[in-house]
């Protein structure tokens, strides 16, 4: 019995030998699984979208029947020529560059807000504040549709409209105070209502940007709130007894400890704001004058709308590799995968 | 989500079960087909009762679904997947863009399997649901915009633009916030009436020539641009129909689907035809509503086909289903023998007569690089950004350049 | 260069339930080093954060030079803090983080300021590390680091946490005497805090013995080891620490014995401390100190009493030697007496090595009230 | 049962804590009060906090002023989402009927809103001679049951998937581990945007598999993409709890499977619900793959729900879109409810800062 | 109750680039307490991980009883292990902690094993604790739960990592007799890893001293102190450190001389020590422990040496003289000796104390080859 183990074992470890997978690599059974499902249902489709964007595929019909043939890169050629396509790969860069900004300063904002120890209700407020995360992006974002209306009776027009008739409130109140002036409302305080939010081009950027942040902010919330709690009191004090005020204290103290998590939250939203569809198509499907197709959007067009589906899927490549390349600085640069090398 | 009733109530995984085998040996076959349809709810309710009342009499099964979301985009991968519907209910502007499609074909030719004579329906609705020699599906009805008016506020409908003006002079006074006119105006298919009145044709058809900047279109803006002057300060949509309906606005162009919705908040309201210009009457787009027919059919039994043009025959042809709808909806009919009838509702009758003066929305694929440069320029002009012909020069090169 | 005065210094915490710190009187002359310790939760680090004003006093007032600053903000006193873990910025690199406070509290050049630091660092032995980050340290290093922060800004008053406490012992006793000859060096206020009485003992000018957020005592190192005024000091100062019996008074005639017939203890006192000390017929905590502990290991019937030897550990230059009088009973002996466990062995000790401890109040009543007011402000 | 008990307990614990939020506040204020007589607190003092917090009310209220917003809206059937009378409904015209349209008329519960009642089949086909029925209704079961399906399969699989890959991350070292992770890595944002991306690709290939129209497929697909970032997520929750209670526990005898058990599972709670609620979000809210993949009997709520949006021509009915929506992000707001306290603590990255 | 062999016990990591357990032979005798010590990252604890089956050894094997058990699973080895963070399962009351190895590894019935868990916890003085989760208890009390749950199992062997460096200096030696004392009365085998030198020398029965994964020497405390193998053992074990001078070998006649002209030093070797060993001419480290060294404050001199004091630290039981000979030349003298800083001091010591390290080897040259043969294994 034991010598029949002990040849076994050892015909084993013969093969054990032969193959680059040692009895310390059984962690990899754990992992197989998951990457398989993960290949076969993501890596897979990309796979088949780049074979397609080497076709002469017209519409999703075409690709289906199999009716496409081979034309090896034409498309990305095209594509390379479309000036749309560059329009839309720099408002998407612009989109994503102008959102980030605007998301970090709000979401440091809020969060040292719900962590300021004069705040009374901390927890409850960051119960509630995160809130959106729990609405489906397509009704969050019809709403902001809603309230961004071109209509002159739309949410923002409205409040815009109180807002000029405010000013002209306290102007006239000042012009009734100050009676040997004649004072009348300054054009440039006054808003030009209403304002077709999703009919010009900066005006629905502007809503996008504005939508897009309010989407990001829960998950950038969420994060900075827990990254604040972890800096350290005692360097806040260290500070405070080497003489600085409050301004440095946040300048040299809180801001330095909640970088990681902060580049973080941009890179992972800033990846998704890449990516965002439901935006512009919901708003005004990219427009006005396809000035404002986020590239998905226009991949997606191409495809849907001009039945150009190989350089659909040539667009669509594209946009995956950037977001690849994106991720790859993120994480050398931004040091996410700090984890992967320990074990 | 409308399913048919399923014995065991498990209600999911059934498909359609094209063949209908168990039937087959029943007298003349009776067969089942399937229908996607993208209507208000309460056009749906009435749809389903008249299916059952065809079911009943004829033994044919028709499954009816909505599939939501954007039909075209459904129909795009579905079809050539093998799952698609072998009817779907849309407007006719898409007869052009998916007659055109091969491999796979989006559509079938049922010339051959169709009893019911043509000249039954009107010849724009004739028009609308053939393609180069191909019969491609049976229109119901027609839709296209026309006025609406406040009986309070109007108490004699306009029969020339000068006369609108007149009364819209009246009330127009936005500082106290109410208007002349509700009216998406840079919208093409509602603008379409006016910027046609003289003659000019956005899209030509018959010369596949883009008239955009023709003289006429142009003359028509020049009407159009005055329009502007009464209307909310914003064209979208929600803006002007809510000054209407909000009793702000003594006019209101709009389409019979706000008939339903505008009856409960205006007390007195009158539809008649669009006021002429110069003598001329606008020239609006209008839709054909029509059941088409599948490219699944072609490889379906014929069982099918048969449910399916059985059915579509006995609906767009049988008076009481088409006069229901007028009544209750708003269609115009397209059959032949009601629109001269002339017993039709008095608003359906407005409409009616505003569609005898219009034209059917070109069905042509090309149509489909129209729609948004017309628009912008419309917008542009709106805004004072551009005067109307360099507007529409610039709009008449872009659609151009796409075809 | 200031003095510190704490004067009737209180912190009460969650509303008055807790009082950490009660009561202090404090003065701490210019130049002074004085180390406060006592134990875990005693009111310590409380006490310090209020001179430093991390803290609002609940009462009391905090003064430097006589000037009272209860009601300055930390930012605006002249202190320096070395704190427990440290506290040095993580993201700036060692010179950094010694330049911050000069940055934030002087309006220096940049120049000058760097030139401050370098020197700094050049008398610490860390002039090479300017350019690194706290975390490629090792713990004496930052330790080196905290230290030269603190003290490149020239601080009247020098306020320390525990701030050897993370530290290997080899390193502590190196760090130690580094911190002592520092504060001579620039000859600063400082207030030094720990836990551990050896650390106490061996730094300060003088020693604050704290417990239960009250003060015990107040005294020079030696003056506190050799008269504890209470009990609790007593058994607090000192490794190991002293032993203590419980003890009756017993007299017969005019002599006064010390007994404790359960572990068969008998003490005579002299006449001389008996006339010199009221005693009462009560039970009192007799302490007396493990090196003052003769051990015999031949009995002869003179000493005090016998016990028996439960462990011997050998510390190299010295035995502790457990004894089963008390749990914990310990003498220190020559490495040269070594009884093996289960011995018996004689246990003896002078009379001026003994202290006496009231039941209740605590105190030694071998010290004069007198001495005892002296040495508890 | 004890679980379904404990989860009970755990949500009645929460709604009386949160019940008695009023009077915790009242005794907050009395005490502030009480300070600022004994002198303990300065009236400037109190008075900075509550201008802080006042600060922080007012921020809530701009940024939740959306969802409030629609929240009336959906409480006014019968009018315009806009008028000329303002932003709100008249409160004179609230009532519920979007609700119990949704409830009773939509596809949320029932299709057409038929309730019925479930019944116990036995017989039957499948695997196991029993199945649950539903009497009493003509349509049978709803949307809701749908998306109950698709986030399960979509949990179970990513829970089965996620948590050994994460563990093994974190713990073991194997052949191309580095490798597999830093894919792990740079996918975990592609997800989103890539499945509009290959819309088309994917059907075509689920069509040519025969796949289309299968929820349980569907909901694997979400766990799929869900298994980048929650493995990644995970394992970063992992990496911070220290090795020796496993170590521990192995030198106290217990083998691998028990480890897991009684000491890896308990200890990655709060890291267990954030991945939780990623996945079931996953397989929640997506909707543009679930219309194209699935037809109309076996569309989800978030179907329904764009459905909804879409369906007017030129115009969404809003007051019923937002009574369902609000009605489908309830069960998410009660599991996050539950787990808020987890989820704050599982999402702070331990080795992030600095 | 078993006796550990390690047999020529190898550890490396990434590839053979470290090299954490160099070869170790080591023999533990059943019931034995050994104790390893080390400075930080000289293989301690990997040697402790290996015996418990945590780490692999890449060469060696470890014998528990003569039987190889290197192979198998540390789950199965009849160890326990207190670890330096006590690794209490935080989501378990302390009964769950300590009844886990029962329930895992025997198939007692419940109620038996809580039996078991109350009767040590009673042992323990925490059987009111047991309803407690690990996060409200203090250091010493999770402590005492982490013993508790070790020693309930019964092992036979039982390895400790640095189980005390977490608390604070009275607790530690509170804990330490417990610890020893539990060690005794369960009779077990007993590993205990520490970089503390007063507690291995306390603690263990032997003590192995490692550095840079080598063995360095084996043997009972005493020994190890009095007899240093080598430089390393000799400065690392004793506290206050054994003070290290430079000398040089002069010969005059057969008169030999260690000298170092520097601080003035001078010392005459007897006929007798310089017969007894061989003596190169040239460079070696003389080491002499600060409690032989001889401080009279008067200088005759007769003295060996004179030397300036630069700090005094008291405490208590004894004075730290500091003086300027080298960077921490220390003497340990009665506190009765309290010279002024700056003083000048008389130093002296005698032959028998001081040691003689070869400048390469580091080796003891007072200790005969055989003597260093029994002490290194
Ligand atoms: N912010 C606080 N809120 C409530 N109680 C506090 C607070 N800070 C300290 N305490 C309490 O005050 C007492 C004294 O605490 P302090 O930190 O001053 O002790 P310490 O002597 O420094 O102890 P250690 O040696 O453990 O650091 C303790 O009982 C502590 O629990
Ligand atoms: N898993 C590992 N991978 C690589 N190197 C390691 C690993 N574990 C330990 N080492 C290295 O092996 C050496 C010995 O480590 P070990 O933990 O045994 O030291 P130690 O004596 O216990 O130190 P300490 O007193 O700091 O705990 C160190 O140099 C360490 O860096
Ligand atoms: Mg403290
Ligand atoms: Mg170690």
């Amino acid at each position: 019995m034991a010598s029949s183990t002990a040849g076994g074992k050892a015909a084993l470890e013969r093969v054990g030998e032969s193959v680059p997978f040692t009895r310390r690599d059984w962690g990899l059974l754990l992992v197989v699984p998951g990457v398989i499902l993960f290949s076969s249902f993501m890596l897979y489709p990309i796979f088949y979208l780049f074979y397609i964007s080497l076709t002469d595929a017209t519409f999703a019909g075409s690709v289906i029947g199999g009716g496409a043939e081979l034309t090896g890169l034409d498309n990305y050629v095209k594509l390379l020529t479309d000036s749309q396509f560059w329009t839309s790969m720099s408002v998407t860069w612009l989109f994503v560059a102008v959102s980030l900004v605007i998301k970090v300063f709000v979401s440091v904002g809020i969060a040292l807000l719900l962590n300021h120890a004069r705040v009374a209700g901390k927890r409850y407020m960051r119960a509630i504040v995160i809130v959106p995360l729990g609405f489906p992006a397509i009704f969050t974002i019809t709403i902001w549709r809603g309230m961004f209306s071109d209509a002159r009776f739309g949410v923002f027009n409205v409040v815009l409209g109180r807002y000029n008739e405010l000013v002209q409130w306290i102007v006239s109140g000042i012009d009734a105070a100050v009676f040997f002036a004649s004072v009348s409302a300054p054009q440039a305080l006054l808003v030009d209502i209403p304002i077709g939010f999703l009919s010009g081009r900066w005006e629905a950027f502007f809503a996008y940007v504005v939508t897009e942040v309010w989407l990001a902010y829960p998950f950038m919330v969420i994060i900075i709130v827990s990254a604040l709690q972890d800096v350290p009191r005692e360097l806040n004090e260290a500070a405070m007894v080497d003489g600085a005020g409050y301004l440095h204290r946040f300048v040299n103290v809180t801001l330095p400890a909640i970088k990681r998590p902060v580049l973080f939250a941009s890179i992972l939203t800033g990846a998704t704001s890449f990516q965002q569809f439901l935006i512009p198509w919901v708003f005004n499907q990219g427009g006005p004058a396809r000035q404002n197709e986020l590239i998905i959007v226009y991949g997606y067009r191409e495809a849907i709308t001009f039945n150009e589906f190989g350089l659909s899927a040539a667009i669509l490549i594209i946009a995956i590799a950037f977001i690849g390349v994106f991720m790859y600085f993120a994480v050398k640069y931004g040091r996410l995968a700090e984890g992967v090398d320990d074990s | 989500v409308t399913t048919e009733e399923e014995p065991d109530g498990a209600g999911q995984d059934d498909e359609t079960d094209p063949d209908g085998e168990a039937d087959s040996d029943d007298e003349a076959a009776t067969g089942q087909a399937m229908m996607w349809v993208d209507m208000l709810e309460a056009e749906e309710d009435d749809l389903e009762d008249y299916i059952a009342e065809f079911e009943a009499e004829t033994g044919h099964v028709i499954d009816k679904e909505a599939p939501g979301g954007e039909l075209d985009e459904q129909l795009e991968t579905a079809i050539p997947a093998g799952d698609g519907p072998d009817s779907w209910v849309w407007a006719h502007d898409w007869v052009g863009r998916f007659a055109v499609r091969e491999e796979p074909p989006f559509l079938y030719d049922a010339t051959d399997d169709i009893d019911v004579d043509l000249d039954a329906y009107t010849g724009a609705a004739r028009d609308a649901v053939q393609f180069d020699g191909g019969l491609y599906g049976l229109p119901f009805a027609s839709e296209t915009v026309t006025l609406f008016y406040n009986e309070d506020m109007v108490s004699e409908p306009p029969e020339t633009f000068d006369e609108m003006v007149e009364i819209m002079n009246d009330y127009h006074d936005p500082a106290a916030g109410e208007y002349g006119l509700s009216y998406p105006a840079t919208d093409p298919y509602f603008a379409s009436g006016f910027l046609q009145a003289y003659g000019g044709d956005l899209y030509d058809e018959g010369a596949h020539e883009v008239g955009v900047d023709s003289d006429e279109v142009k003359q028509g803006l020049e009407a159009l641009e005055t329009l502007f002057d009464y209307i909310p300060a914003d064209p979208s949509y929600e803006s002007q129909i809510v000054a209407f309906a909000d009793g702000l606005a003594p006019f209101a162009i709009n389409g019979p689907w706000e008939l339903g919705n505008l009856v409960e908040e205006i007390d007195n309201l009158g539809v008649t035809a669009l006021p002429t210009v110069d003598g001329n009457h606008p020239r609006t787009f209008s839709g054909v509503q029509m059941f088409y027919f599948s490219s699944m059919l072609a490889d379906g039994d014929q069982s099918t086909v048969d449910a399916i043009t059985d059915f579509v025959e006995w609906y767009t042809t049988n008076e009481e289903v088409v006069s229901n709808n007028a009544d209750h909806h708003g269609y115009i009919p397209v059959l032949e023998e009601l629109v001269e009838g002339n017993d039709l509702p008095a608003n359906v009758q407005a409409f009616a007569q505003q569609v005898d003066h219009g034209v059917p929305m070109p069905t042509h694929p090309n149509m489909d690089s129209v729609w948004i440069p017309v628009e912008e320029a419309l917008s542009r002009v709106f805004d004072d950004e551009q005067d109307r012909d360099a507007a529409l020069d610039q709009a008449a090169e872009e659609i151009r350049e796409q075809i | 260069m200031a003095d510190v005065t704490l004067d009737g210094l209180r912190k009460e915490f969650d509303r008055g339930t807790i009082v950490a710190v009660d009561d202090i009187d404090l003065e701490i002359e210019d130049g002074e080093f004085v180390t406060v310790v006592g134990p875990s939760g005693c009111g310590k680090t409380t006490t310090l954060r209020m001179v430093a004003g991390l803290e609002e006093p609940t009462a009391g007032r905090v003064l430097f030079d006589g000037e009272d600053v209860t009601d300055i903000h930390a930012k605006d006193r002249p202190v320096a803090m070395v704190f427990q873990n440290y506290a040095l910025y993580p993201h700036k690199t060692v010179l950094e983080n010694m330049e911050f406070g000069l940055r934030m509290s002087t309006d220096m050049a940049k120049e000058e300021r760097h030139e401050r630091v370098r020197e700094m660092a050049e008398m610490m032995g860390i002039e090479e590390l300017l350019e690194d980050s706290p975390d490629e340290l090792s713990g004496g290093q930052k330790q080196r680091v905290a230290l030269g922060r603190a003290i490149v800004r020239e601080p009247e008053v020098f306020l320390f946490d525990e701030p050897l406490s993370n530290l290997d012992a080899k390193l502590r006793t190196e760090m130690r005497a580094e911190i002592q000859k520092l504060q001579k060096e620039f000859d600063v206020t400082a207030m030094y805090v720990t836990h551990d009485q050896e650390e106490a003992m061996t730094m300060g000018d003088r020693l604050a013995i704290l417990d239960g957020g009250k003060l015990q005592q107040v005294g020079e190192p030696t003056e506190v080891y050799e008269n504890p005024v209470n009990e609790f000091v007593a058994g607090f100062i000192g490794s190991p620490s002293m032993n203590f019996l419980e003890v009756t008074v017993e007299r017969d005639g005019s002599a006064v014995r010390l007994t404790n017939r359960d572990v068969g203890f008998e003490f005579e006192l002299s006449q001389e401390y008996v006339t010199g000390h009221e005693l009462a017929d009560t039970t009192y905590t007799l302490g007396v100190r493990p090196e003052n502990i003769d051990i015999s290991e031949r009995i002869t019937g003179e000493e005090t009493m016998t016990a028996t030897v439960e462990v011997v550990e050998p510390i190299g230059s010295d035995n502790y030697v457990h004894l089963d009088v008390t749990p914990d009973f310990l003498a220190r002996s020559d490495p040269s007496i070594r009884p093996e466990p289960d011995d018996e062995v004689g246990v003896d000790f002078r009379e001026a090595d003994i202290h006496l401890f009231h039941p209740e109040t605590g105190k030694d009543v071998f010290l004069s009230e007198r001495e005892i007011e002296a040495a508890t402000p | 049962m004890s679980a379904i008990r404990s989860t009970v307990n755990l949500l009645y614990g929460k709604l009386v804590h949160f019940a008695a939020t009023p009077k915790r506040f009242g005794v907050m204020i009395q005490r502030t009060i009480y300070d600022v007589r004994t002198g303990q607190r300065s009236v400037l003092d109190v008075a900075k906090s509550v201008l802080m917090t006042l600060v922080g009310v007012v921020m809530l209220l701009v940024l939740l002023f959306p969802l409030y917003w629609i929240t009336t809206a959906s409480l006014a059937e019968g009018t315009r989402l806009f008028n000329t009378a303002g932003i709100f409904p008249d409160p004179a015209t609230y009532n519920l009927q979007a609700y119990h349209w949704v409830v009773f008329e939509s596809d949320f519960f029932f299709v057409d809103g038929d309730w019925g009642y479930p019944q116990l089949v036995i017989g039957g086909g499948g695997l196991i001679p029993l199945s649950v029925g539903w009497a009493g209704t003509e349509t049978g079961p709803g949307a809701l049951f749908n998306s109950l399906y698709i986030v399960s399969v979509t949990l179970a699989a990513g829970f089965l998937m996620v948590v050994p890959g994460a563990y093994a991350f974190s713990r073991k070292s194997f052949i191309a581990r580095k490798r597999i992770l830093y894919g792990y890595v740079l996918f975990t944002q592609i997800g989103a945007g890539l499945s509009i991306a290959t819309l088309v690709a994917l059907y075509s290939l689920f069509s040519a598999y025969g796949l289309t129209n299968n929820l349980f497929i569907l909901g694997l697909f979400y766990a799929a993409g869900a298994i980048p970032f929650n493995t990644w997520l995970l394992k970063t929750y992992m990496d911070n709890i220290p090795v020796s209670y496993e170590e521990a526990a192995m030198v106290d005898g217990a083998s691998f499977l028990q480890t897991i058990r009684e000491v890896i599972i308990p200890l990655t709670k709060p890291g267990l619900a954030v991945i939780l609620i990623f996945i079931w979000l996953a397989g929640w809210n997506e909707f543009i793959i679930a219309q194209t993949l699935l037809s109309p009997e076996n569309y989800p709520l978030s179907v329904e729900l764009y459905n909804l949006a879409t369906e007017g021509r030129f115009q969404t009915p809003w007051t019923r879109f937002a009574a369902f929506a609000n009605l489908f992000a309830l069960p998410v707001a009660i599991v996050y409810f539950m787990a808020q306290r987890s989820v704050e603590s599982g999402l702070s990255f331990g080795g992030m800062e600095g």
